[in-house]
């Protein structure tokens, strides 16, 4: 019996058109202020985006199985404290950064075990903890901030290597890493499967609840990654790290193309997503240099995206 | 001849370019049960949907009492008298009997501003009363079983002026009792001279309750007939369009009985099942039968991993298997077509490729990494070992017919090699052809020496298929019979509790 | 088959272009009404682009800066200034907001910074870039700027502020309870000024009972303030040091009736707390004149741009203000003024 | 025999049991620290406070029962509040009060509109457009107020919200009506039950011929409605208008829609429980101040706040694991019967 691969409708469209807006925006952007195309500078202002974008690989994941976490940005404030207190009492930045992962782990493996073992909806998880995460942070710094780490460990994030900036290795490293995951291995099959259907993975004997234990867990190691960049960039740990993370890394997933319920999306439209808010951010600011536009701008963007998502969406099934 | 209730004329619907209904016309007298037969795919959803006012047609008209009803309007169609019960029990879950009676033609006071509760809470109490069913009317439907959801979703046609009622596969979930209280409530129905349009996979409860019957094929009327006109044989091949003799009957092909590959001992699970102990020897064939609710499924999970147990063994090729633990349970062997493919077997929009290999896709790896190559090996073969009707193996499973989506999920985990298969409903809700492959599937399995545990509600699949019956009741297990010498009443007289009238008449 | 076609939405065909279109626009209409600050060199002269970042924008206290920083690029008339800053007060904007105009090549940034380790990276940047940096309204790093224009330290706030209460509630002998209202218990000024406002305290028969953190939230400063009042029954006065327990903390002495009894100073413009200063229910309001410190800091920009600001300078002309002292790296604005209800009408800002 | 334990379970498994106990437990302890905790003013206080948090929430526990959320209420509220000060503060556009009001209530539903609009015919997921319009609405309430606060609003609007009506400000008062308003909405009208029935099973409710359409347009354009309602009667309280008014509104609306025992995929909840939460919820910043934590237990705060939601979910999914019995590893899924709203088979 012969069995062809069957018709596959173009199944690259979300990113087709994530790439085609980006691509208007910089010919826009550089038609009307030429210097905005400068590599060096985009470079430069790459430095804005690695946080955000370290956080958007697990969260991909995480909204690919149907999740939610919401606690990233408190957990980067949890962790900057960790990673405070532990410089101060130390002097060493290798353990404090040891100790700010640790944290990272913990949290996130809090929420994991909330949702994978007590079958607690993970909107509501991460929202407790999204309180109870920042609040431990200033409880246990008492709102203090802690900084001077020493040149050395602000190269880590202000650091270029051949002009690039070193979180960028590092995300592309960690996104090759996911997408690989993602389309490759067991685990990342059984990530879309459980977005699309947590029972039959559950009946296929996966064990649901570990791996989404191992996803929440990645979060909160990624927010403690990411801390360590932010606390080397500004070279201040305080307990407000990461405040507000949450909402700019989940609309940059989300206008990458992941589906909000689950099993649809993937790491490219992420990038490319990332790519386009910080662009278009880039641009209303150089434009019209009012910081309240650019909320105001990748809010519609977040919505106009996901409209343009649809009415795709129909037209392909059409 | 007494003018037609409803009078169906040259309906037409077509789904992306797929014709759903083509040329569609059909009568259905006032006071008859009119049944609906056809494969699945053969339209009868798409009739319902647009009867009930659901979907509207692409062309035709549906005349009630010579009036045309409106389309695609649910409300007004059941003000007209015309009420569906939808193939999936169309209850919420969260509500309580009352509201679920009365959602959607609530019944009013103070001008229709606010509820008249007293009034829909009084009359709810009296049809569940009338139905012989001693539901809580203040508990969520939800929790209520499979049975009882089923009649508040029939007492809710009751609530409403009736004239015609659509019954979609009503008795899918209920067990023999629970199925023959609710065709004598189609009789109380028909007396009542409300009509029943009754579609079922079921031939027998067809041939129990129906005046006539109508087959669709392929969204074409293939013919009506009065059903003392008809027997089984012609029905089928009404249906499937052919000669399909071998489709019904036992299979006695006695294969060579192994060695015990599964044993459970003493299994209990306090709020489902107690006791349970049996064994499996390779090459036989063990239907377990009981009532919906006897705790079969229950022991099928418990048995799997799914669930938890709170004593009692289950060993398998001499090794006991942990509790609650899946992964053990697979590497030993055993392997669960679930009851509910839609929920629990498939993971419906991912292709066809990815959900025969989900089961076993960490053994297709290579430095961890999915191979392709094994993956497509795997699957083209399971493909043709089980005649999957599919455009393609990256074509969505949802796309594919009932039977063939079974299909996958047999294959699914038969791609896992298993000693000890156990199948839960095997065939609900999949079509006569269909349904016979897998009967012959699972005796060829057997006579390879697969040993199989089949979990099922119709008493004709359980006598053809099994080596051994197993029933259980009330969680316990009620007592075993021969395959080849059993009879359907030997089953429904173990299955039934001992307490309860055995006699169905009202 | 899916819902989608079940909801029979035909009219799509036109829809993602019409949302393509919508896009462009955003985008592309960018109009022409307001260039950028890139150094566009066409046209008669040079501009300066002289960028003024607040800690926050968006409230009253640096929008009234802004408005002098106006009137001073107004008057130089060479001068393009941009004035944006975080809506949040999230000092991590700030430092990216520096970075974006290093980019751009801008001739000075003056700062005020939120956090000063937070910016401080980013300003070296600029600074290395060939970028004129100063500082205004609060200290940064040491050697990430070229000037500060002072108008107050952190110390003299805290202890002005301190002063004030105590002057209020009838002289250095008085005893009774205090409490300071603050921001968020992470906020850095906020923080800075309570480290100067408690030793301070220790010094006067005043007693510091507690210190509230309502965040940046209206509601919940008042609730705070209402609360604290209930509690302590010895309270004499409290202190609201941010831009909204200031307000929060006079309103719930108002509403509560203890207006006199209770007294409540902090930092503010005149014009956000005249009706409280009226009505007795705050006696001081502590803060210099935020018109000039926009004024002064935009000037000294120019300067330093055009060359007429030297390191080691002694003084610079400042327009309608006369001339400046400068003490080492510091212009000097003055000293802070304390709005009481004999002067607040003098003020509108 | 099993029936009064029984009973026993059921009551104790009702959240708002569980949430009037927790009331109750912390009231006692902070009245035993400190007796001025029961003082009437006080509790007045709690009262006022609660107002907005309790209308806003009514609407949002519609939108939640119909398995919906939304997130932007506190950003609407923002939004409105600087409308409301543009409209009729007397250093502004001085409209009567008897103009600007209605156009500000109008305003909120319109936004409402158009959020369930953008969720029921965009098919855009509602945490999407909430999530979007919570940084957009946020950012045009900054544009609109133009770094300025704004104060002066009419004197018989501050008074009626300050010290109001018969002891009680006006927030209170319109809390009780939008209380018992929703309340007959809930339980006595069809309205009601057909919200709670789309949330319970999306297919059943098409298959009923419910519109989703329709119902979710309510519940968001009540939501709207609800916020710019709380925002008239509130926002005059505070001493002046600024645009941080609102600020993580949302979230706490949402905490007490989920402690208050409203399942997140709707169907299930009760306005009872949405206020207990609102109360407990509001109650947590009072008590910390009576308990006179002091400075360093100020700064735990939040994080008290943050571990009281934790342990109010956690509590919940061991109570309501209970009647399973034995089962000690993930609850047992029962075989769901209805499809869930996607994908109806053809």
């Amino acid at each position: 019996m012969n069995i062809s691969d069957g018709k596959r409708r173009f199944p690259w469209w979300h990113e087709a058109v994530l790439g085609v807006l980006l691509i208007a925006l910089l010919i826009t952007a550089g038609i009307v202020n030429p210097g905005f195309l400068n590599l060096r500078g985009q470079l430069l202002l790459s430095r804005h985006l690695w946080e955000f974008a370290l956080l958007a690989l697990p969260m991909t994941l995480i909204i690919l199985t149907g999740g939610i976490d919401l606690s990233v940005g408190s957990a980067m404030g949890m962790c900057a404290v960790a990673f405070g207190m532990c410089y101060s009492s130390t002097g060493s930045v290798a353990l404090s950064c040891l100790v700010c992962l640790l944290v990272g782990v913990a949290g996130g493996g809090v929420n994991g075990w909330l949702i994978s073992r007590m079958n607690v909806h993970p909107l509501i998880v991460t929202l407790a903890t999204y309180a109870a995460f920042r609040g431990l942070g200033e409880g246990l710094s008492q709102g203090e901030s802690y900084s001077q780490f020493g040149e050395d460990f602000s190269e880590v994030a202000r650091g270029m290597w051949g002009g690039v900036p070193i979180p960028a290795y590092l995300f592309g490293l960690l996104a090759l890493g996911c997408a690989l995951f993602l389309s490759r291995t067991p685990g990342g099959r059984y990530v879309y499967a459980i977005g699309h259907n947590e029972q039959a993975v559950r009946f296929s004997g996966v064990n649901v609840g570990r791996v989404k234990l191992l996803l929440y867990a990645s979060s909160g190691l990624m927010a403690g990654l990411t801390t360590i960049i932010y606390v080397s960039r500004f070279d201040t740990a305080k307990a407000d790290a990461g405040t507000g993370f949450e909402l700019d890394v989940i609309t940059a997933v989300v206008v990458g193309g992941t589906s909000i319920y689950g099993g649809r999306g993937n790491i490219g439209g992420t990038v490319l997503g990332l790519l386009l808010i910080h662009e278009t951010r880039q641009f209303v600011s150089r434009q019209w240099q009012v910081d309240e536009l650019k909320s105001i701008v990748v809010g519609l963007l977040l919505i106009g995206s996901l409209l343009l998502y649809r009415g795709m969406q129909v037209r392909n099934r059409e | 001849m007494a003018d037609p209730l409803i009078h169906v004329d040259r309906l037409c619907k077509s789904y992306v370019g797929v014709h759903a209904l083509a040329d569609v016309s059909l009568d259905i007298r006032a006071g008859e049960v009119h049944a609906l037969c056809g494969e699945n795919g053969a339209g009868k959803s798409t009739l319902i949907k647009i009867l009930s006012g659901v979907t509207r047609s692409d062309a035709g008209t549906v005349q009630l009492e010579g009036k045309p009803l409106p389309a695609g309007d649910v409300h007004a169609t059941e003000d007209r008298g015309v009420i569906a019960l939808h193939q999936e029990s169309t209850v919420f879950p969260d509500l309580d009997a009352v509201d679920n009676l009365f959602v959607g033609c609530e019944l009013r006071k103070w001008r229709g501003l606010l509820l008249n509760r007293a009034e829909m809470r009084r009359q709810t109490l009296a049809l569940l009363e009338r139905l012989g069913e001693n539901i809580d009317p203040t508990r969520p439907v939800g929790e209520l079983p499979m049975a009882q959801r089923q009649m508040v979703a029939m007492a809710r046609a009751l609530a409403r002026r009736c004239r015609l009622l659509i019954m979609d596969e009503p008795t899918a979930s209920l067990s023999a009792r629970e199925t023959q209280v609710l065709l004598q409530l189609v009789r109380q129905f028909r007396s009542q001279g409300v009509s029943v349009l009754y579609v079922s996979h079921r031939l027998e409860e067809v041939f129990q309750v129906a005046d006539r019957v109508t087959v669709l094929r392929d969204g074409h009327h293939v013919d009506t007939r009065d059903i003392i006109d008809v027997d089984h044989a012609e029905l089928i091949r009404m249906m499937v369009g052919r000669e399909a003799a071998e489709l019904v009957g036992r299979h006695h092909s006695k294969s060579a009985i192994g060695e015990t590959v599964l044993q459970v001992r003493g299994l209990t699970r306090s709020d489902s099942f107690h006791d349970i102990s049996f064994e499996l020897r390779a090459g036989e064939v063990v239907g377990l039968a009981g009532l919906v609710g006897a705790g079969r499924s229950e022991v099928a999970r418990a048995l799997f991993g799914i669930d938890h147990y709170d004593s009692g063994t289950v060993t398998a090729a001499g090794q006991r298997l942990p509790v609650g633990d899946v992964a053990a349970a697979m590497k030993h062997g055993l392997a669960l077509v679930p009851e509910d493919r839609q929920h629990e077997g498939l993971v419906l929009p991912m292709p066809v490729s990815s959900n025969l290999s989900l089961s076993v896709l960490s053994s297709l790896t290579r430095c961890g990494l999915v191979s392709r190559s094994r993956e497509r090996e795997l699957v083209q073969q399971q493909i043709s070992a089980l005649s999957i009707k599919t455009a393609g193996m990256e074509v969505a499973a949802e796309t594919l017919s009932g039977g063939n989506q079974q299909k996958i999920v047999v294959g699914k985990w038969l791609a896992s090699r298993p000693r000890v298969l156990i199948l839960d409903e095997p065939t609900r809700g999949v079509d006569v052809a269909a349904k016979a492959q897998l009967h012959r599937l699972i005796r060829q399995l057997a006579s390879e020496g697969m040993a199989t545990l089949m979990i099922s509600s119709e008493l004709p699949e359980i006598l053809s298929v099994s080596d051994r019956i197993l029933v259980m009741r009330e969680g316990q297990l009620a007592g075993e019979l021969e395959g080849a010498t059993a009879t359907a009443e030997q089953v429904l007289a173990l299955a039934l509790p001992e307490e309860r009238e055995v006699s169905v008449s009202s | 088959m899916s819902i989608m076609e079940q909801y029979g939405m035909r009219s799509n065909r036109g829809w993602s272009l019409t949302c393509l279109l919508a896009f462009s626009c955003l985008w592309g209409c960018s109009g022409g009404t307001e260039s950028g600050p890139s150094t566009t060199s066409g046209g008669t002269e040079e501009k300066l682009t002289i960028c003024l970042l607040p800690k926050i924008k968006g409230i009253a206290y640096f929008s009234s800066c802004a408005e002098g920083a106006r009137e001073a690029a107004d008057e130089l008339g060479n001068v393009e200034l941009i004035y944006d800053g975080p809506t949040d007060g999230d000092p991590k904007k700030q430092a990216e907001m520096i970075e974006q105009w290093t980019v751009e090549g801008v001739d000075v940034i003056c700062v005020a910074p939120n956090a000063p380790d937070v910016v401080a990276g980013a300003m070296r940047d600029a600074q290395d870039a060939g970028i004129k940096v100063l500082t205004w309204d609060a200290e940064g790093v040491e050697g990430t700027r070229s000037f500060f224009v002072n108008q107050a330290t952190s110390q003299a706030i805290g202890e002005g502020m301190v002063q004030a209460m105590v002057k209020d509630l009838g002289g250095p002998d008085v005893e009774g309870d205090v409490v300071i209202i603050s921001s968020d218990a992470t906020s850095a000024n906020q923080n800075a000024w309570i480290d100067v406002m408690k030793p301070a305290l220790e010094k006067t028969k005043l007693n510091l009972v507690t210190i509230k953190y309502p965040g940046e939230n209206a509601s919940n400063a008042l609730a705070d303030a209402q609360d604290v009042i209930k509690k302590y029954p010895n309270l004499k006065g409290i202190f609201g040091i941010s831009s909204v327990s200031f307000p929060g903390a006079a309103e719930a002495v108002e509403q509560m009736g203890k207006s006199g009894e209770i007294l409540v100073t902090g930092l503010s413009t005149p014009n956000e707390m005249k009706r409280f200063v009226r009505n007795g229910t705050v006696k001081s309001v502590v803060l210099w004149n935020t018109i000039d410190l926009g004024y002064l800091t935009v000037l000294a920009a120019e300067s330093l741009a055009q060359g007429k600001l030297k390191p080691g300078d002694t003084a610079i002309q400042a327009g309608r203000l006369g001339e400046k002292p400068i003490a080492g790296d510091n212009i000097l604005l003055g000293d802070i003024l304390v709005f009481t209800a004999d002067n607040i009408d003098q003020y509108d800002f | 025999m099993s029936s009064l334990t029984d009973i026993a379970i059921r009551v104790l498994r009702q959240r708002e049991v569980g949430l009037l106990l927790l009331i109750i437990v912390v009231t006692a302890i902070v009245s035993t620290v400190d007796p001025g905790f029961l003082a009437v003013g006080n509790l007045k206080d709690i009262l006022v406070r609660s107002a907005p948090t309790a209308i806003v929430a009514c609407g949002v526990m519609l939108v939640v029962v119909t398995g919906e959320i939304d997130i932007s209420v506190g950003s609407l509220m923002a939004l409105l509040a600087a409308l409301m000060g543009l409209l009729i503060s007397r250093h502004e556009w001085q409209l009567s009060m008897w103009v600007g009001i209605p156009a500000v209530l109008l305003c909120g539903t319109l936004i409402g509109l158009l959020t369930g609009t953008l969720v029921t015919l965009g098919k855009v997921p509602s945490i999407i457009v909430t999530l979007g319009l919570l940084t957009a609405l946020r950012g045009a309430t900054t544009l609109l107020m133009r770094g300025e606060n704004i104060d002066g609003l009419p004197e018989g609007l501050q008074s009626l919200a300050k010290s109001g009506i018969g002891g009680l400000p006006l927030s209170v008062w319109t809390a009780m009506g939008v209380l018992m308003f929703t309340g007959v909405i809930i339980t006595h009208t069809a309205l009601g039950r057909r919200l709670f029935a789309l949330g319970s099973s999306a297919y059943a409710a098409k298959m009923t011929g419910l519109s989703e359409t329709r119902l979710k347009l309510f519940a968001f354009a009540y939501t709207g409605f609800l916020t710019a309602l709380a925002t008239v009667v509130d926002v005059p309280r505070l001493p002046k208008i600024e645009s941080g008014i609102g600020n993580g509104f949302e979230l706490l609306v949402v905490t007490c829609v989920v402690v208050g025992g409203v399942a997140i995929s709707g169907g299930r909840g009760r306005l009872v429980g949405v206020m207990l939460a609102v109360v407990l919820l509001t109650m947590v910043r009072p008590v910390l101040t009576f308990l006179d934590v002091g400075e360093a237990g100020e700064k735990w705060t939040k994080a008290i706040q943050g571990l009281f939601i934790l342990l109010a979910v956690i509590t919940d999914t061991v109570v309501s694991r209970r009647p399973t019995g034995s089962a000690r590893g993930p609850v047992p899924v029962k075989p769901s019967s209805h499809l869930e709203s996607e994908g109806a088979p053809a």
